[in-house]
């Protein structure tokens, strides 16, 4: 079962490499947006295999707050229209 | 080959990818990226470090990973100060570079009187 | 009945990768950034969802069980709410009718 | 080669593959995501090299605060990316600093190959004064008892760097409140994120520091998760941060590194040392200096990644 | 194991506690009263802090050993120690003293006007002045290779915002740069630091001197911490950030920065070879650590003497005196070993002198500069009138700097000249004289300019400040009367050096210093345009000429050279070659 779990393992992180080259091409921030949802899911499940293959229970707490934090850096990414001084006009800020 | 030397030597690398980037990238927001490429290679040496003296009674010595817990929050600081410099910087200056030396107006009249 | 829950295992976590290698796929081969995004909420969704499913037999006990429930629930949410803000990014960038007209490589 | 060692290859390939997209990429959004992902991967790192606590703080830190610090700053330096391109240095210097970095990574290799075996290591030691403390996670024991010191300057250092982002501030704006001012989502998608999951957060929050004297967790993992909940409401526009003036936000800001300095002075007056801990009340008091350093530790982590003050008081 | 702390003797280790946690408590009770109180808190500090560093000394110099003090309770390895000897005593004390003056001096431009609203510059500037305070005393007792990384960066964080207290849009840069700087240096230390655990399993400086040996691993920890503090002490030709940082800093700011921030490293650099790395070959090291410093004395004075701003020639003075302090590691060497007799006592005698002498030198040109509205070197005529106390304090600083008799600097110069003779190594002789007479020359440059009368009296732009020029001058006379004072269990200072620094041959020394330095400042300085008059000085003017024009042109190469090297690039070009010419120096002596 552990090796199973590992070429698993093995597997999705060779997915999860596979995901980079389209935060390289882009062509726009939605795109790297999305590859980074990609191998942040990637990386969860990963995460999830891993504890489970080395039998240590306290790596799902890893895998946990992962997941709490997975919208993070996309909510970054659309904040950042307003993430302006305070002195520019709001008004267009109806992407988010 | 065990995972404290796969670890070790990329932990290695990494502080090697870093030191160039930190060297050769204009942009000083690359560069505080590039000093947190080179302080998680460190970390990870003290990773390495910390496995290779597992046992099966003790999954690796607890005092380098304390270390790199603190070191983790050094590092976040100092990102955020530089990163808050950096945007202070900017909207000073209207551009963030670290090139140009504003002060050195001296570089060529030689003569003194 | 270790054996079912073995098969069990096997079979969901063999899914979870199949996702994955789906969304990847999808992620790199489709045209443009709807249909991409798309091929990323499978991958999400499904890919540790049925990772999930495949762990719950290996799970020690209850309290792991709920928390990898837990971790898969907090993945759905977070797909979700990205998905909606990719597509509002690209709706609110180029109106949708651009991008499906143009087709592949949408404009920057 | 065991399936083990080659998983821990294709890891370390991930790793090193992502850290150099984090260097080599055009533009610096594109690296800054890529570097996000290298910390999500080095969280996985951790966890095979059976370091949990850090993989915790690792993925609290690279994953959450860290992300939105460096991809904000990203977004606002846009129109600096020209201008730092006009001083890329020439070809030579590139040369020469890529043949030197790679002369000291090899250096380092060797050094890192040729460490001593057996490994000298510390952990029969800490083992056996953790009944000291009563404490079941050694991790914890290093951080708040044989190595106290190290954890109260950190402290320090969060609250200098605090100090220092606040310094930054425009002299009009000074006692306003620190980073932008986030717009409220008019289509309420952020905000109801933001009800789901601050408080799911601040359980897990709670929870981490709670069962970081035995297991893994800890204050400062416990307190960056409050910190990215705490951010997440600002960013969804549910809150906003406290202005600089606040005295209750300065209270709680000392309150980690002041319980922290009280408890070692006690020990200084009517204990063993600085930094002590009377054998029957260990345990209770490393708890409530971890929960002071918690709440210290969330406010700081979010001021710092809010930024210096942007908003006028009056508002 | 806790409570075994029987060898340490606790009431006066516990001082060393109290000298780190007085100014910590002080910033944390700064912080949380804020506004008008920031400024009293860090007053009231102070004399605190400055009776526990006597109180220190006095321990030391009576008990005659060495402090130490067990946090915890836990001995190390598994605990932190903290330990001091003389040369902590005597860093304490020096802190703590400049500290005070410094924080007086600071009042006029950092204070709470009655009536005003608290600002952003009088809460941060009080803050980060406990914070430096705290990080120093940290970085000189500390016995553990990582609480002495966290004091480092404690020092660093604490340091970079006093750069950019101005607000002007240069400063941010120079802060940025400082900054980014200083964390790779430090990085590089930390790197270091990981591989000497686990190459010892231990961080305790007693106990690794104990067990380091001559080992790869050992070699490369060795290069990379000390690159990485030179770049944090700015050693030629790690230098780029410090001039425009030291420069740009409010008066106050740059006093602390340039007279204490890059001691610390300094410090760490110099416990690391001393009591860390005994067991290491260190003959090749030493001489690169010598060499570099050299050069930064000629280079850095070169470029100090063509400077426009009086802030600038300070800036680049301090780069010259820190390549000054490099000179004891090749003059300390005794048989292939770092031997710690009147080298370091030098060393560390010049690092006191550098620091008293330097904050005074920075607060005197920020006394003048509000007296006179800027700080052009040229246009200072008149200014010896219009603000007599700052120009006499900068003078009897300077003077202190160069080594006149009874100074610590003419000491410190005593022994290292002894050692360089003891040891048979002459060409540092030629060296640390060539730095007195650089010293002596941008001295003569400015005093030149500032005494002469000006055409029209100079129009004040302040009042004078009394306590500010009187913390000025205190410090300048604490400086130049270091030669005086008793270093014996402190510092391993000879009876007879002491008594040969106050015989009255030092006296034509002394004058042929000046005098060799009026003629460097002559060749290389940057004068004014003088008005065309048929005197005894147009004369000379015009006979100089041709040889001036030579002298000048070779400075404007070596400022040019001076400037190529202080972009970024090629100083981390520079950082990594130095990482590695180390790791060959080492290796060359296994």
């Amino acid at each position: 079962m552990t090796a199973f779990l590992t070429a698993s393992l093995g597997f999705i992180l060779v997915m999860l490499a596979l995901g980079l080259v389209r935060i390289l091409h882009g062509p726009r921030d939605a795109d790297r947006m999305m590859a980074a949802q990609l191998i942040g899911s990637a990386g969860i499940a990963s995460t999830l295999l891993l504890g489970a293959v080395n039998r240590s229970p306290a790596t799902i707490d890893v895998a946990f707050t992962l997941g709490l934090l997975a919208t993070f850096a996309s909510i970054a990414f659309v904040k950042k229209g307003l993430s302006r001084l305070e002195v520019e006009d709001p008004g267009s800020a109806g992407d988010a | 080959m065990s995972g404290a030397v796969v670890f070790g030597m990329c932990g290695v690398a990494v502080v090697g990818l870093g030191l160039y980037s930190l060297i050769t990238n204009p942009h000083p927001l690359r560069k505080i990226i590039a000093f947190n490429l080179v302080g998680s290679g460190a970390f990870l040496i003290f990773g390495a470090v910390a496995r290779r003296s597992a046992t099966t009674a003790f999954s690796g010595d607890p005092t380098p990973r304390a270390l790199v817990i603190t070191g983790i929050v050094v590092a976040f600081s100092a990102t955020a100060l530089a990163v808050a410099l950096l945007l202070r910087l900017f909207d000073a200056a209207g551009s963030a570079t670290l090139g140009a030396d504003a002060q050195s107006s001296t570089a060529d009249d030689a003569s003194g009187r | 009945m270790r054996l079912a829950l073995d098969v069990l295992t096997i079979v969901a976590v063999s899914g979870g990768a199949f996702f994955f290698l789906a969304g990847t796929v999808g992620m790199l081969r489709f045209p443009d950034t709807l249909t991409r995004l798309h091929a990323l909420t499978k991958a999400d969704n499904l890919g540790v969802g049925l990772v999930v499913v495949g762990l719950l037999p290996q799970a020690a006990g209850p309290r792991e069980a709920a928390e990898l429930l837990g971790t898969w629930l907090l993945v759905l949410l977070s797909g979700s709410v990205v998905s909606q803000l990719v597509a509002r990014t690209v709706f609110a960038t180029d109106r949708l009718g651009d991008a499906l007209a143009r087709g592949p490589g949408p404009p920057r | 080669m065991s399936i083990q060692t080659a998983l821990e290859l294709v890891l370390a390939a991930v790793v090193l593959g992502l850290a150099a997209w984090a260097v080599a990429a055009r533009e610096t959004s594109a690296a800054v995501v890529g570097f996000i992902a290298y910390g999500l991967l080095i969280a996985l790192v951790w966890v095979a090299l059976g370091a949990v606590d850090v993989a915790l703080a690792e993925a609290a830190i690279g994953g959450g605060l860290g992300g939105v610090l460096l991809l904000s700053a990203g977004a606002r330096l846009r129109e600096n990316e020209k201008r730092a391109a006009a001083e890329r240095p020439g070809a030579g210097a590139r040369l020469a600093a890529a043949a030197l970095s790679a002369m000291v990574a090899a250096g380092l290799a060797v050094a890192v190959l040729r460490l001593p075996t057996p490994a000298p290591t510390l952990a029969p030691q800490a083992a056996a004064n953790a009944a000291a403390t009563g404490m079941g996670n050694p991790i914890t024991n290093v951080l708040m008892a044989f190595r106290a010191m190290d954890t109260l300057l950190e402290k320090f250092v969060l609250l200098l760097g605090l100090v220092g982002v606040w310094s930054l501030a425009a002299d009009r704006l000074w006692g306003g409140n620190p980073g932008p001012r986030h717009q409220a989502d008019p289509l309420g998608l952020l905000a109801f994120l933001a009800r789901l999951l601050a408080p799911i957060g601040v359980v897990v929050g709670i929870y981490m520091v709670w069962t970081g004297a035995d297991h893994p967790g800890g204050a400062f993992q416990g307190g960056t998760v409050l910190a990215a909940m705490w951010l997440l409401t600002m960013m969804a526009g549910l809150t906003d941060t406290p202005p600089v003036s606040s005295l209750r936000l300065r209270l709680v800001l000392v309150a980690g590194p002041g319980v922290f300095l009280v408890v070692g002075l006690a020990g200084l007056l009517f204990g063993a040392a600085f930094l002590s801990y009377p054998a029957a009340y260990a345990k209770p008091l490393i708890v409530a200096i971890e929960v002071a350093m918690t709440l210290t530790v969330a406010a700081t982590l979010t001021l710092l990644s809010a930024g210096a003050p942007e908003q006028r008081l009056e508002r | 194991m806790p409570h075994s702390a029987a060898d340490a003797t606790p009431m006066a280790g516990a001082l060393l506690v109290l000298a780190i946690v007085a100014p910590m408590v002080g910033a944390l009770v700064a912080v949380a009263a804020g506004g008008r109180h920031v400024e009293r808190i860090a007053l009231a500090v102070t004399p605190v802090g400055l009776a526990i560093a006597v109180a220190i000394a006095a321990a030391i110099g009576q008990g005659g050993g060495p402090l130490t003090y067990l946090l915890g309770g836990w001995a190390p390895p598994l605990g932190v120690a903290l330990r001091a000897d003389g040369l902590s005593a005597v860093m304490i004390v020096t802190t703590a003293a400049v500290v005070c003056a410094v924080g007086l001096y600071a009042r006029a431009n950092f204070r709470v006007p009655a009536g005003e609203a608290p600002t952003r510059s009088t809460f941060a500037f009080w803050i980060l002045l406990l914070g430096v305070w705290g990080a120093l005393n940290t970085v000189f007792v500390a016995g553990d290779l990582f609480t002495l990384y966290v004091a480092l960066e404690l020092l660093t964080f604490a340091a970079a915002p006093l750069v950019s207290l101005e607000a002007r849009a240069e400063t941010f840069q120079a802060a940025l740069r400082y900054l980014i700087f200083a964390l790779l240096g430090s990085v590089l230390y930390l790197i270091g630091t990981a591989l000497l655990y686990g190459a010892y399993g231990t961080l305790d400086l007693v106990l690794l001197s104990q067990r380091v040996s001559a080992a790869p691993t050992t070699l490369v920890a060795a290069a990379l911490m000390t690159t990485g503090l030179l770049a944090k002490t700015a050693l030629f030709p790690l230098h780029l950030w410090l001039p425009p940082a030291h420069a740009g800093a409010p008066a106050a700011g740059s006093a602390i920065l340039s007279a204490l921030v890059v001691k610390g490293s300094f410090f760490i650099a110099v416990r690391l070879w001393f009591d860390v790395l005994p067991g290491l070959p260190c003959v090749g090291a030493a001489q690169l650590l010598g060499g570099l410093g050299a050069v930064a004395i000629v280079v850095a004075s070169i470029v100090a003497l063509r400077q426009e701003r009086l802030k600038l020639l300070i800036a680049y003075s301090t780069l010259a005196q820190i390549g000054y302090l490099f000179l004891m590691f090749p003059l300390a060497l005794h048989a292939g070993r770092l031997e710690g007799g009147g080298a370091l006592g030098g060393g560390l005698l010049q690092a006191v002198s550098h620091a008293t002498a330097k904050a005074a030198m920075f607060m005197a040109a920020g006394l003048i500069y509000a007296a006179v509205g800027h700080d052009r070197i040229v246009e200072l005529k008149g200014v010896a009138r219009a603000s007599p106390m700052s120009v006499i304090a900068f003078a009897i600083a300077g003077a202190a700097l160069a080594g006149v008799p009874l100074s610590g600097a003419n000491l410190a110069k005593e022994l290292l000249l002894q050692a360089a003779s003891e040891t048979g190594q002459w060409w540092w002789q030629a060296v640390i004289q060539a730095g007195g007479f650089f010293t002596a020359a941008y001295l003569v440059l400015v005093l030149a300019h500032a005494v002469a009368p000006a055409a029209e009296p100079v129009e004040r732009r302040a009042a004078a400040q009394g306590v500010g020029a009187a913390a000025t001058l205190a410090l300048a006379l604490c400086s130049l009367l270091l030669g005086l004072v008793c270093w014996t269990p402190y510092l391993s200072v000879p009876q007879a050096i002491l008594s040969k620094s106050l015989t009255l041959d030092e006296v034509p020394k002394a004058l042929t210093q000046i005098l060799g330095g009026a003629v460097l400042a002559v060749l290389l300085g940057r004068w004014g345009v003088r008005r065309p008059g048929g005197s005894l000085w147009g004369l000379l003017a015009a006979a100089i000429a041709p040889v001036r024009r030579a002298t000048v042109a070779l400075g404007g190469v070596v400022e040019r050279a001076d400037c190529a090297l202080r972009q970024w690039p090629a100083a981390g070009i520079c950082l990594l070659a130095l990482a590695l010419a180390f790791g060959a120096a080492i290796h060359a002596g296994f």
